[in-house]
């Protein structure tokens, strides 16, 4: 049995890092575990905006989803977001080889395109909320769409922090096999919030926009 | 690392190691500690309950407290009392059972723990800030979302984070089960407390979710002007109702089957048997979790769903008597051809089946549709649901609690006085409950601050109050016998039950470390196998070597009180501005900090080397 | 309604479970002693199930019992270890296929009566629309009920005049939270829910009298008080009700003196703000056009003069909570006694809760055309 | 267990392993690609509602499962549970959604 030090040396890797130790195999279970309950918190949230997409009630303002969305910039914002799954996906291949530098290279690309990402639905928001006057506390449509977009906006911006901490607190280090599995689930984290986007893409907007 | 600190240590130090413990026999403690406390004061609630009910038209109690009353009783018996008394026991035994040294996320383990509790804390903090809660433990909008005041904040908030705290302790339980099973513990040979605690983890992770986004959905509408159910502004409050009941009706087998998984072992052990049809057990546990997912609209029959809807979930709902029924006729053919020693564990698993079969038939009867139309938010339904939790849950708990009481503090409980409480407590419960039945047929409908004269319902009341006096009574004894037990007991033998399974392989005291070396399981009941076929010793997997143990840390601790800081400045960021938005800041930066440090700082733990070990053994 | 049920029922009526159950409660308001056409039915549905279940208790006692009296471990028997079963496959088939065979026998009725419940077309016994069919737009409010009669423009408020011989059939809504409209001995409850979720019932009383009605959804502090009756009178004097009702004069001045100064004052107050005489749908606080014929006053207090003066006063004091505290000017004790003078002397019709217990049946006015589903409904009630 | 074969034949399997699964996501990404530009051009082209609104979900649920069997990797061995706890979610996942788009309204 290997002493616990070993963990923090970068030689020997085995072929998958993440899994290889007790605390890697757990981590990567317990966190896939995790993103099924995920699964059913964002279920909520989209049935709740199913069932309140046209619900205005009273309200002062009610722009209906069909003039309110903007197909151009949500295409912008799916493509960055696909492109950062690829990213990831190679930063992970990179892992698998233990390419530490080429790793840390295509995770930051990821940062960067989700971080653009962020920001053109900062834009978006920022757009509706001015020239629609679509606000969080307009109506029951606004609640839902804010919600249900913020939360995964949220998300976003959590996947950024987290990796960027990873990247930075690693640096110097290089791969091994105690953070191996950090790096390795912050990916799975990220193609889940690249999952979870592409259901709003089609249900929220390209849906929206057909009414 | 080891034996040295076994000493007498000063009060200080023992309380900064359960401040930053992340064993899992002592969060365990934690969780009985706090579980306990939550259950008298919910039990205390229960008796302010009673008492203003005792009489036609009291006026003994305001209507707005007795409505903070029941909705405290509610939510603070099935979040802060059941669930942590029954995590209590999971973390205590279930490692145990399945021959693991730890649990698979220590940190998260403890995390989780004091989640739980700042969130309990928070929700009951309201008593002293205004009032308490007062829309009901279903909190249904609107009314919970006018509801003036903080209350209904304190319950969203308070509920999130010991939510998250369940959720976390969920995943660290299936995670543990799945990858930390000891050589030869295959899945068909984990006892039936494990299994429960794997299903009814699984539940936890799917169905939890639904109750994060509706509370999250109330919080919005409640503090920063959110529509969701507001039905001027298009907001619609039946959402509310589906989301909390996907998660509600989940949370009563999440509350049952762990019960249930007590009850298997506390048969098979005091009947001298192995459980009857244990794999059948398996599935029908397997399958009443997966049937509990679809029948959550059977508390909604009156909503207005339609009768397509509402004959649908009836179905499903009756469906789950089958295998519910499979699991009763187990028990009985278990201890049919036993030998049956009625100690006070058994005591409490004796009594449930009466007591548990007559609450879920009352379930089957409110699952027919219509039927239910009478039935529904009447004492009928306070009757059932009691009779379930407390002759399932609360049974399950006081029983289990009872059996492995030598496991966890190396002393046995007093069993004459076990006795006394259980008779106390059991003749309580029916006089309390049975007798709710009828008086919801007879027009009564529940959360009724009071009920009027002459409408028949006096003395149904009177006798209700009067059992619930009986189990208060039983309720001291117990504490009496817990205390004097501490106090004064004797050190139990190892396994002074006759156990089955692997957790009675251990030492008394178990040591922290749980195996000094990883047992082989033969076969069910790994210890009965070795009782029976070899010497009675559990035979090691491995040789001995360093142990690896997981290193303390206070940051859970730290973590939970950001987030209990911070709620109170969301909720008083209107009200009280600045301060409130100190309060935030802080407790966010607390919270993220800790986690921050958390992901920056290596914990690789330690190891208990082999020479410590050997060494132990020889003191042993 | 009566199918196979109804013989299955009249078998096991006899079973003295079902003859102490339905001794329990009073008989307008336990759910065991149904007067009406949804009670009625879920009464069979109760008893079937209370059948099945005691059935299904007895097996598990007569097991029980045997394992606890035959098997408890024996003095000097102690090492005695039993037989170490395994399982058994042909009873593990049986207690699972005997339950699924008895929740069958629950479901088809179940789900029967849960689509009869639901059946709001009003139809005759042939399928024929009933075109007069009386609806009656229900809504809850904090902690009163609102009643408008649909189309005879009838608005009352808290006590609810409903005819024997028919359905009649309610739309439910709410003003604020949810509350729940239930009278356990003419039929099951149904939830009011404010918004666009509007529900749909009917009830139908066969007998005459005052039934009882609770909000059976936790809806604030005084939920416990939002009672209110249903006050099911024959065909003859429901008919006689409408017409006066239809007659009220809101501008009537009382011949009592006292009572006229009353309605004086029931304006300077600004009660009429709140509460509206005549069929104004206008409805912040009960409607009390026939306030002289109510059982109850706010749906609880003894009906007299006394109770009424206090609740003027203090209506806090007998209803935490409710939305008429503190937006009045409040009388003098001695305005309020001529206020409650005035209400009492509202009694725009003959016909009170007293017609409903008096056992007297009136048939309805002869119409030229004779409806199937009257007569139905009055062999009914001979029936009982 | 860092003491894993190291020799160059089984490394280099795992080499040709992992180029061939890469070519695979390169694979599933152009795809999703395509199916998000058809996903978009059938709303931009107006197409019937009933129509478009099944392709439209249908998409989104092959690129999910793009996502999971060869982004997340799903479709290794060891991803049982993973698997499992997947579609679990799914399933609680559909409850949800079709309970509150059919019968929150009554
Ligand atoms: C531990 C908790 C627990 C458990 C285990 C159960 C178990 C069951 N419950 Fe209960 N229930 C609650 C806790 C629980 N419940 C609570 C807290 C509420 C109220 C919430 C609120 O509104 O505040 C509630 C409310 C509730 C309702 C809504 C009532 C209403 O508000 O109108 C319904 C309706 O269908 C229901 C049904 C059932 C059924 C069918 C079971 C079944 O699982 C029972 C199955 C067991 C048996 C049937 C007995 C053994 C079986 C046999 C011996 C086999 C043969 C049997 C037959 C053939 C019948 N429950
Ligand atoms: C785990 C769940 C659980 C448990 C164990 C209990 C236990 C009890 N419950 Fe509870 N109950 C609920 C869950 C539970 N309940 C829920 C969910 C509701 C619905 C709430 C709602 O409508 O929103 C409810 C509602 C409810 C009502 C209906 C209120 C109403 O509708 O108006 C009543 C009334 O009799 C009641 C009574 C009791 C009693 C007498 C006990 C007894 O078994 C309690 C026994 C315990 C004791 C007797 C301990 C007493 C201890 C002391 C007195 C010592 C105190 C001293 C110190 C602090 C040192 N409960
Ligand atoms: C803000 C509106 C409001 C005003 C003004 C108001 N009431 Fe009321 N009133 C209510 C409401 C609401 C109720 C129902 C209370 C309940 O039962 O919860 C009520 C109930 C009553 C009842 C009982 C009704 C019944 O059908 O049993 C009487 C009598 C009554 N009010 C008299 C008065 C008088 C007299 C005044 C003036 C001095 C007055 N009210 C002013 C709102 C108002
Ligand atoms: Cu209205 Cu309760
Ligand atoms: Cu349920």
């Amino acid at each position: 049995m290997s002493t616990h030090e070993d963990v923090l040396s970068s030689e020997n890797l085995p072929h998958e890092p993440e899994k290889a130790t007790l605390e890697g195999k757990n981590k990567f279970l317990g966190f896939w575990f995790f993103l099924g309950g995920e699964t059913v918190l964002f279920a909520s949230l989209f049935g709740t905006y199913l069932a309140l997409k046209n619900s205005f009630g009273a309200a002062e303002h009610t722009t209906p989803s069909q003039e309110l969305f903007g197909l151009e910039l949500v295409f912008i914002m799916t493509m960055l977001l696909l492109t950062s799954s690829l990213t990831s996906v190679y930063a992970m291949y990179h892992m698998k080889n233990h390419d530490f530098k080429k790793m840390m290279v295509w995770l930051g690309i990821t940062v960067l395109l989700g971080a653009a990402f962020l920001g053109l639905e900062i834009y978006e928001f920022y757009h509706y909320v001015h020239h629609y006057h679509h606000t969080f506390t307009s109506s029951a449509f606004g609640s839902a769409f804010y919600t249900l977009v913020g939360f995964h906006g949220a998300h976003v911006a959590f996947g950024l922090l987290w990796i960027i901490t990873l990247m930075i607190r690693n640096a110097r280090r290089g791969l091994n096999l105690y953070n191996a599995p950090k790096f390795y689930v912050a990916s799975l984290y990220w193609h889940f919030i690249d999952v979870v986007w592409v259901f709003i893409f089609t249900v929220v907007y390209l849906m929206g926009k057909v009414g | 690392m080891s034996t040295a600190t076994v000493g007498k240590r000063s009060f200080g130090a023992v309380v900064w190691d359960y401040l930053t413990t992340v064993d899992h026999k002592k969060i365990a403690i934690l969780y009985l500690v706090a579980g306990g406390f939550f259950f008298l004061l919910g039990g205390l609630e229960a008796m302010l309950i009673r008492l203003q009910l005792m009489a036609p038209d009291s006026e003994l109690i305001g209507a707005q407290f007795y409505n903070e009353l029941f909705t405290m009783h509610g939510t603070t018996m099935i979040f802060l009392a059941a669930m942590p008394l029954l995590f209590a026991l999971m973390n205590a035994i279930m490692p145990l059972q399945i021959g693991a040294r730890d649990v698979a996320f220590p940190f998260i383990n403890a995390l989780g723990f004091w989640l739980f509790l700042f969130g309990g804390l928070l929700l009951n903090c309201s008593w002293f800030l205004g009032g308490a809660p007062d829309a009901g433990w279903t909190a249904y909008a609107p009314l919970s979302v006018i509801s003036p005041g903080h209350g209904v904040d304190f319950y969203a908030l308070g509920l999130q984070i010991s939510g998250f705290g369940t959720l976390m302790g969920g995943i660290n339980f299936i995670v543990t089960i799945i990858t930390m099973r000891a050589p030869g513990m295959t899945y068909m040979r984990m006892p039936l407390f494990t299994w429960s605690t794997f299903v009814a983890s699984i539940l936890i992770l799917f169905a939890f979710p639904a109750l994060t986004v509706g509370l999250f959905l109330l919080t919005f509408d409640r503090l920063f002007g959110a529509n969701f159910f507001v039905p001027d502004m298009g907001g619609n409050e039946i959402i509310w109702e589906h989301l909390f009941w996907i998660f509600g009706h989940p949370e009563v087998y999440i509350l049952i089957l762990p019960a249930f998984g007590v009850f298997s072992e506390v048969f098979s052990t005091f009947s001298k048997k192995r459980l009857f049809g244990y794999s059948s057990m398996v599935f029908a546990t397997v399958l009443i979790a997966f049937l509990g997912f679809m029948v959550w609209a059977h508390h909604m029959f009156t909503v207005g769903m339609g009768p397509i809807a509402n004959s649908i979930f009836a179905i499903a709902t009756m469906a789950i008597a089958v295998p519910t029924g499979i699991k009763i006729f187990n028990w009985l053919l278990t201890m049919w051809g036993g030998s049956i020693r009625m100690t006070t564990a058994m005591l409490y698993a004796v009594s449930f089946i009466p007591t548990f079969t007559l609450g879920g038939i009352t379930g089957v009867m409110l699952a027919s549709a219509a039927a239910d139309y009478q039935y529904h938010d009447s004492y009928f339904v306070v009757a059932h649901f009691h009779y379930v939790i407390v002759g399932g849950v609360v049974f399950g708990i006081l029983g289990g609690l009872t059996y492995w009481w030598p496991l966890m503090f190396g002393k046995m409980l007093n069993e004459k006085l076990g006795k006394w409480t259980f008779w106390l407590f059991f003749t309580g419960f029916h006089l309390t409950f049975f007798i709710q039945h009828f008086l919801g047929l007879m027009g009564m409908p529940r959360r009724y601050w009071k009920f009027l004269e002459g409408q028949g319902l006096e003395t149904g009341n009177l006798i209700s109050t009067v059992g619930a006096f009986l189990m208060a009574i039983a309720t001291f004894i117990l504490l009496y016998n817990v205390i004097i037990t501490t106090v004064k007991g004797k050190k139990s033998p190892a396994d002074p039950w006759d156990g089955r399974t692997l957790e009675w392989s251990l030492p008394n005291p178990t040591p922290f470390y749980n195996f000094k070396q990883l047992p082989l399981v033969r076969g069910l009941d790994p210890l009965w196998v070795e009782k029976t076929q070899g010497n009675g010793k559990m035979i090691p997997a491995e040789p001995l070597d360093d142990i690896h143990m997981p290193n303390n840390s206070f940051l859970p601790f730290t973590i939970s009180l950001g987030l209990f800081i911070a709620a109170f400045g969301f909720m008083y960021r209107v009200d009280a501005g600045f301060p409130a938005y100190v309060a935030i800041g802080v407790g966010l930066a607390i919270t993220l900090g800790s986690m921050l440090i958390r992901s920056v700082k290596d914990d690789l733990g330690y190891h208990i080397h082999k020479e410590d070990l050997e060494k132990e053994g020889a003191g042993e | 309604m009566k199918g196979w049920m109804g013989r299955f029922r009249a078998l096991f009526l006899l079973s003295s479970l079902a003859l102490v159950l339905s001794g329990c409660g009073k008989p307008y308001l336990s759910a065991l002693q149904p007067k009406g056409e949804g009670a009625d039915m879920i009464y069979d549905l109760m008893m079937l199930s209370v059948i099945i279940m005691a059935f299904v208790f007895l097996v598990v006692m007569i097991i029980y019992t045997i394992v606890i009296v035959r098997f408890r471990q024996k003095k000097g028997q102690e090492d005695f270890v039993p037989k170490q079963v395994e399982g058994n496959h042909l009873l593990e088939t049986v207690w699972t296929v005997i339950p699924i065979i008895l929740l069958l026998i629950l479901a088809v009725p179940t789900v029967q009566y849960t689509f009869a419940l639901a059946d709001t077309t009003p139809e005759t016994e042939d399928g024929e629309p009933v075109e007069d069919a009386l609806w009656i737009d229900v809504t809850g409010n904090q902690y009163w009920w609102h009643f408008d009669y649909r189309d005879l423009e009838i608005q009352t408020s808290q006590d609810l005049y409903i005819p024997t011989d028919r359905r009649v059939y309610i739309k439910l809504s709410s003003n604020d939270v949810i509350h729940s409209f239930w009278v356990p001995s003419i039929s099951g409850k149904m939830d009011t829910n404010p918004g666009k979720n509007e529900n749909e019932m009917f009830i139908h009383a066969y007998e005459e009298g005052v039934f009882w009605g609770h909000c059976a959804e936790f809806c604030g502090p005084s939920h416990s008080l939002m009672d209110f009756r249903v006050v099911a009178v024959s065909p003859g004097e429901f008919d006689e009700w409408v017409a006066d009702m239809q007659a009220v004069d809101p501008e009537a001045v009382p011949e009592n003196p006292v009572a006229a100064e009353g309605k004086d004052l029931f304006q300077e107050n600004s009660c009429l703000a709140c509460h509206a005489i005549g069929s104004s749908p206008a409805a912040v606080g009960p409607n009390v056009t026939s306030f002289g014929d109510r059982s109850k006053i706010a749906g609880i207090l003894p009906y007299d003069k006394e109770h009424l003066v206090s609740w003027i006063l203090d209506p806090e004091q007998h209803k935490p909570g409710n939305l008429m505290t503190g937006k009045y000017p409040m009388p003098s004790k001695e305005d309020a006694e001529k206020i409650a003078e005035y209400l009492m002397s509202l009694q725009p019709s003959d016909i009170g809760p007293d017609d409903a217990e008096d056992g007297e049946y009136i048939q309805p006015k002869p119409k030229e055309e004779t409806e199937a589903e009257g007569d139905e409904a009055e062999e009914d009630t001979n029936e009982e | 267990m860092a003491k894993d074969t190291n020799s160059n034949h089984a490394d280099q399997y795992y080499k040709a392993k992992k180029k061939e699964e890469m070519k695979h996501q390169v694979i599933t990404f152009a795809l999703m690609i395509v199916f998000t530009i058809i996903a978009f051009g059938l709303v931009i082209g107006e197409f019937d509602k009933l129509f478009v609104f099944p392709v439209l979900l249908v998409l989104a649920a092959v690129q999910v499962g793009f996502q999971f069997y060869y982004f997340m990797h799903m479709s290794h061995k060891g991803h049982e549970f993973p698997a499992l706890m997947i579609y679990s979610g799914i399933f609680a996942a559909i409850l949800t959604i079709l309970a509150l788009t059919t019968i929150t309204w009554v």
